[in-house]
């Protein structure tokens, strides 16, 4: 019976989607950034713009994305990729843009960028990956980690008083004008991932038609810097992650006007 | 001993790192000098970690070096990349379990040792890197064992000094024999 | 807006600052990237009346980490581009310059100079020397940099620049100072639209189907990749020395050399002048690229000549060139004012002449 | 029964994260003894329940599962 | 959280990052600012540990820039104050360290250099040499700068860098590589509280009735006055070389010298000794100070011993102030590995072993 | 009757509080920084506070605010006074500081550190002047000009898609929790110079109860940047400038509980 | 008749900006023909309407204007 | 003449810097070898500027010097910045009205203008500039007046332009007589 099934007519999930290398990730078991990378890619596929797509990596984790992803790729200092990928969409208005950054390269350090180059409207997807943590260097405090959370720079919990609230860039975003279509998702399940994978092609579309800035945070894991299994973690996401940082549409599209509007109750 | 080069190797999980500290601890304990070298970095990620102790009785002037006395070795990758590193008239220390490829040389004294399963029977996995380093010190003893002793308190964290009590018992099996 | 017909070749009075901007545009400038920064403002505020009646984009970023890093994004895509900034500005691009030196991205940068350190002040200086060559970033590598004397200059050498980077895979340099991007002389502007740029195709253009994809990127983690990089890297500078350029005047007689680069070797021109009136036979070198330095042609003057006096407007930086250059072999002295200061004629005879007693 | 599906998980890929485990709703998956060559446990399908529902696949950080479904067509 | 006692005198086995964390605490810190970086995230992940249970103050800031500025400020309202990063986060630090110098604000920052240029490798480098003694920010100025070979020497660094800070009012910096950064050694840590810090009388505290505000700047607009700040710095800097340090091994009856500083002077120790037991005869010069440059015993040791070879993890920096202390009075020759890469005392002895052939 | 009225006692308004330093301005005729400064001042002078003060000056035309106000100050690098304010403040709680800074500086160049200062709700009173360009260089685009402005580089006028819109970053810093009270004033009429002067006061009683970041923005004008006269420039905030950035308070502290809450329908 | 106050202007530090002249609700103030130091024309008072009500001082940008006013006492 | 060096200074706002430019323009024109070098920074703000001009038969080496063939003075400071720096035999030419402490060396040739009273005459005070520079053309005649009348078009903003039958009758004006 299985060997019945096993054959291409009856694939219905290829793990060796054109838009990826192949190559296999150098990220620790359960991270999500290998999910995100997938569903991105399988996206760009699906709507058959490979050719056309130029990313941007950020410094973080997924430094070496353009290892996995198969299209044209750039590799942006610590913080700048969005201005990286400003300039590439400006010097290259027929191609698809997009910039992939952790929350410590977007919104901290690259806080000028990301928020200048929303409020430019460029017509860019940007995908924000939060984890609350520097993964890449350790398990850091990142500017959206937790209250109380544990990190090796806040290892009796972030305080508020003096580390600050972790900051909701992207509800900040979405009141400038220059941003079309925001979005919160995650890869903590299958229908998230579904769901992600919607939004990341609704991105491409509304890019194909100028619209703004795109910008999709996806709330993701670090098992390391969590210092927990992948498994606590998935836990964790929904426990502690997502009160703080709640799933859904932030600020769309009208559907009969296209103005970009903001979601209520959000 | 005048001076004794070491380096550990093997996979980042397997307690190269510590292993390697404690005998710097001890040899700290002892009154030595004594470095504590880690690569560090992108081999690390899931991959290869290893790390070079001096132990020695005057000032250490480089703690590099590309020519060692001892060689523990944990892994496949590590033995290709070290076996011809032991100086001749040195000691190679081998997991007999992860090496698919034994050393060949004619020149050095070879050790293999079976810290996994030695450890397996204790029914901690974790202590195989004091197992390993029970048999380097049966061979050489550098440093005292109540150093190293008193070095494991040093070298693991709080939570894990637990399992204190197995480690000491993987290091003092380690010391027996098994090779 | 409607776009202008390509300008002809033209004779103009211009500022350093407009010309150099003009000169960008006919040199097919696909992009500039900036924030403004006296005294080269200008720069910026010309591109953005003439761009939208010509070609090519500007774009006023939120920093200069932006503009750097704009430049490499977009230089990257294949476009040929440009940023320019003075001193503070141009510290802060360092990470950015790094960068794009090694991940090989032709470019063009200019640092219109003013006294430092730290926000000092907004009049002329060369201060920012050491930084230029030596690299104010981190790691090894040089940008092919070029220092123009004359607002003429400040044309050509956007072409040369351009030429450099463009050939070597490398990003160049224009350092002037203050006083060059605001003064005005006479200069020929070549004819728009005879630079053709072709994009090249190590960029990243949209993976198509026949190639693979196209990566710009310069992290190379392990230590080994790193290295061989650095030795591709040290090669590249190497060759770049066959493009060394340097201008001597009056040097076969001299008894004294003054060495001096941008606006200050033409008031070293000015004091030789006045010297060779006084009977002192002076001559003047003027390193005309910084990066690669005219080693040689300093090396073999020293055979001859035994004095150098090594005029700049900062604290003493090209004269560790110029003695690295010399090697022992003529005695290398330095006359230099600071913090916005410019040395006039007359301060340079006053000194040659202590130099000739 | 439901449709009939199956899945082929690449055990060089997999680093046993059991992610895939935690999203299929069979509870087809288990993580195995088995050893990859970098030294992770890979999860196996166990039980033969799978439905092709791609739940797993689609979690599985490390695009290590296949999934293939009986054709509706092919049910019938 | 509830405070600990005063630590006392101690020794242990410590890396060097934390070593050099500690040391800080126990130099009375006030406030540590920084942004992770690997290889000195240490730094900042073990004081963010101690220092609730100690004293002091540590901060994560949002990035280099940031920090940096941070640490203008309270060095400028009094405050004992360190930072630390690597390669690319100093880069993004060069416009606040001109800002700093420029202002003359006591500040320790620490440097452990990783492989570039660029993102680079994270792997150890001393390529950031030029940068850190030339200037990588704008204008004429100069880092205080210490360079560690022994984890010992991250500790002791500690206490002088911040002695030189405040005596020069002076930035100093420390300028490590990632591998002394990482790798463990015994120290002995001097025991805290002795090293007392007084509030300078020109920080800001607020403008107490009696004196006149006090006004930390860097802006200069008038040239005349920026020029004599410039004079000023220049006089500081000369005084500064009476702090020269340096270590000579084994250099009374050598033929060839080899010249390191940091780590690579300790292979480069090594390959000494390898290479005496072959009958060469080496000897060794470490400069500690990398700012002053121990100019004066390389050029007298020079008048005796005609060859010296430097060694660096770079493509070749201190090499030029080598040959500029030495004027061409001795052959001096280079061996460098870059992009991460250490050099073994082997291949030091090999590149020994053909010059003297 | 003149000369019986003038003397100390009928005096209601003194020209030189002893929290100015009487350096005459260098600013342009009719630059709405001096009165920005003199305000600022006289509210130190009335809280009996200039002992304990500290301000931060930006690079800006206020670059040499230090010259004119009497107390000690700390001139920041462009973009990163509020990065100097929260060194200064964390290494002296018992001080009050202040930065100043314009547009350019604190909305530009200085995004991050603004909006991370504010987020970690630094105790310290940042007072941004939006006078809608950079003076101090010329004339250049600020991020808050408005659209179709005309500056040295924005030559035809501002432009939504290619330079994006005036950014609101008073609004935005509003909604960070770090953000304790916020307010934007003016200073082209009598009346909103009151305004502001209490708006200075409230902010710094409130620093001295460590209540968080007190953000007032002052809508002021550039005459010579806007090419006008000063009679022409105040007409021109009235008309242009308030109708994009409407005056009054945006985040007050509730009278009740005494924390912060966004006023409603600004 | 309202309460009668006065102004000083230094007329030294005014720059002829009419800033003060346009917040003068007794329309008291005008630019003058006398040119300062500095070589800016400079206001005056020229009407003895002043009221004292400080408008003008508080949008002085040069702190040019000290303002008298009568007492309330002294005035009945 | 071989070379000229010329100093324009006063105050701001008084036409100094497109003064020089017109002379420079004008020499362009005449293809001659010109700079124009501003004073540029801080006393420009509210407070004095200045430029120097060269206009020369041969290359022009440093755009730079210190002492002038001609010093032309419109304020005060200028004058006691400048007036020792005219190379002696060389001339001064000022505007009498702004003026306070007049010349006092006499191995120059100093010539004292009324020149706004005669803008003033000509009901257009931007002129001064104008008539300035008409009467040093006058004494100095290094560019020819046609030339300079194309410059103004080129110096003078679009909108400016409007003006330029005054600013021509400034130059004509300056040229006749009035020192
Ligand atoms: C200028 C600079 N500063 C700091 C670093 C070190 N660094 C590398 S990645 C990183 C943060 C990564 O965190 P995040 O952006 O959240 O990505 P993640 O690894 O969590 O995916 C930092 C601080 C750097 N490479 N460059
Ligand atoms: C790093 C750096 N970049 C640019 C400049 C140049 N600069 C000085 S002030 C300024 C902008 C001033 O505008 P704003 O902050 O709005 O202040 P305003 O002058 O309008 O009061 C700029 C770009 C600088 N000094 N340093
Ligand atoms: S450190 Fe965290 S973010 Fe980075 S690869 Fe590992 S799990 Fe993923
Ligand atoms: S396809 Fe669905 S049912 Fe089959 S193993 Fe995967 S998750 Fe389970
Ligand atoms: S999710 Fe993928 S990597 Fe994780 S255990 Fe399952 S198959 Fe393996
Ligand atoms: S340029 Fe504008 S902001 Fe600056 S002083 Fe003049 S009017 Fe004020
Ligand atoms: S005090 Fe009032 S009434 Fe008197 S001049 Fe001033 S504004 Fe006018
Ligand atoms: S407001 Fe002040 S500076 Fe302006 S005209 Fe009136 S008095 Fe003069
Ligand atoms: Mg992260
Ligand atoms: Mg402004």
């Amino acid at each position: 019976m299985e060997q019945f099934l096993i054959n291409p007519d009856c694939m219905v999930y290829d793990n060796h989607p054109v838009t990826l290398t192949g190559e296999p990730y150098h990220y620790c078991p359960g991270c999500g950034h290998g999910v995100i990378h997938k569903v991105l890619m399988e996206v760009v596929r699906d709507l058959g713009i490979q050719e056309e797509v130029i990313g941007v990596a950020p410094v973080g984790c997924s430094v070496f994305a353009y290892h996995y992803m198969n299209v044209d790729m750039q590799e942006a200092a610590h913080g700048r990729a969005s201005a990286v990928a400003t300039a590439i969409k400006r010097v290259r208005p027929q191609n698809y843009v997009f910039s992939y950054q952790g929350d410590g390269d977007l919104a901290a350090i690259g806080t000028a960028e990301t928020i200048h180059t929303v409020n430019r409207g460029e017509n860019i997807l940007m995908v924000f990956v939060n984890n609350a943590i520097y993964g890449m260097t350790g398990g850091q405090m990142a500017p959206t980690s937790l209250l109380g959370m544990k990190t090796s720079t806040s290892p009796y919990g972030r305080d508020a008083a003096s580390m600050g609230n972790p900051i909701k860039i992207t509800e900040l975003l979405a009141q400038l004008p220059g941003a079309y279509y925001v979005a919160r998702h995650a890869v903590h399940t299958p229908n998230a991932v579904r769901k992600l994978s919607k939004a990341f092609k609704n991105a491409f579309e509304y890019q194909k038609l100028n619209r703004g800035t795109c910008f999709i945070e996806v709330v993701s894991n670090c098992p390391s810097g969590w210092k927990m299994s992948p498994v606590q973690s998935i836990d964790w996401i929904e426990k502690n992650m997502l009160p703080m940082f709640p799933l859904g549409d932030i600020k769309v599209p009208d559907p009969k006007t296209g103005n970009p509007v903001m979601v209520k109750n959000n | 001993m005048k001076t004794e080069e070491i380096i550990i190797a093997g996979f980042g999980g397997q307690g190269v790192l510590s292993m390697g500290q404690m005998l710097a601890y001890s040899a700290l304990i002892d009154n030595k000098e004594t470095s504590w070298m880690p690569s560090y970095g992108p081999e690390m990620r899931g991959g290869t970690a290893n790390c070079v102790v001096i132990v020695s009785e005057t000032r250490i002037s480089s703690p590099l070096v590309s020519k060692f006395d001892t060689a523990i070795i944990l892994n496949q990758p590590s033995m290709e990349k070290f076996e011809k590193a032991v100086k001749p008239g040195g000691s190679l220390f081998y997991e007999e379990s992860t090496i698919i490829q034994p050393p060949m040389r004619t020149d050095i004294n070879i050790y293999r040792i079976s810290a996994l399963r030695e450890a397996e029977r204790l029914n901690k996995k974790q202590v195989a890197n004091m197992v390993m380093l029970g048999a380097f010190l049966e061979v050489k003893p550098i440093v005292q064992f109540e150093s190293i002793l008193a070095a494991l308190k040093k070298v693991l964290p709080e939570r894990a000094s637990s399992s204190h009590p197995n480690q000491r018992t993987g290091i003092v099996e380690g010391e027996r024999d098994n090779f | 807006m409607e776009k202008q017909e390509l300008k002809g070749k033209e004779i103009k009075l211009m500022k350093g600052n407009e010309a150099l901007a003009e000169a960008a545009i006919r040199a097919g400038l696909d992009a500039y990237f900036g924030y403004p920064i006296t005294p080269q403002s200008e720069v910026m505020e010309y591109l953005t009346e003439q761009i939208p009646v010509r070609r090519g984009l500007v774009l006023q970023a939120e920093s200069e980490v932006a503009s750097i890093n704009m430049i490499y994004g977009a230089a990257g895509a294949g476009a040929r581009v440009m940023t320019s900034s003075s001193s503070p500005g141009m510290s802060l691009m360092q990470e950015g310059i790094s960068y794009i030196a090694s991940a090989q991205l032709p470019c063009l940068l200019v640092n219109v100079m003013r006294g430092g350190p730290g926000l000092g002040t907004i009049q002329p200086s060369q201060g920012d020397y050491f930084q230029a060559v030596k690299g104010g970033g981190h790691g090894d590598y040089k940008l092919f940099t070029l220092a123009p004397s004359t607002v003429q200059e400040m044309v050509d050498f956007v072409f040369e620049g351009f030429r450099m980077a463009e050939k070597y895979r490398n990003p160049a340099l224009i350092l002037a100072d203050g006083a060059l991007g605001q003064m005005m002389e006479k200069v020929e502007l070549p004819a728009e639209g005879e630079f053709p740029h072709v994009i090249p195709d190590w960029a990243t253009t949209g993976k198509k189907a026949g190639r693979k994809q196209n990566v710009i990127t310069s992290l190379f983690i392990q230590p080994e990749k790193m290295e061989q990089i650095n030795i591709d890297l040290q090669a590249k500078y190497k060759a770049m020395e066959s493009e060394v350029k340097s201008e001597s005047i009056n040097t076969e007689d001299a008894d004294v050399i003054l060495v001096a680069f941008g606006l200050v070797a033409r008031i070293c021109m000015k004091a030789a002048e006045l010297a060779r009136e006084k009977g002192i036979k002076v001559g003047v070198i003027r390193p005309i690229t910084l990066f690669p330095f005219p080693t040689e042609v300093l090396n073999t003057t020293a055979d001859r000549v035994k004095k150098f006096l090594v005029v700049e407007m900062n604290a003493g930086q090209m004269v560790e060139d110029v003695r690295l250059s010399i090697n022992g072999k003529a005695d290398v002295q330095f006359y230099g004012r600071m913090g916005g200061m410019i040395p006039d004629p007359e301060e340079i005879l006053t000194k040659l002449e202590s130099m000739m007693k | 029964m439901a449709i009939k599906g199956t899945i082929i998980i690449d055990t060089e890929l997999c680093k046993g994260c059991e992610l895939c485990v935690l999203a299929c709703p069979q509870k087809g998956l288990v993580l195995s003894d088995k050893i990859n060559l970098k030294g992770y446990r890979v999860v196996e399908l166990y039980m033969d329940n799978c439905t092709g529902c791609v739940n797993c696949a689609l979690v599985c950080p490390d695009s290590a599962i296949t999934v293939y479904r009986e054709k509706k067509a092919q049910a019938v």
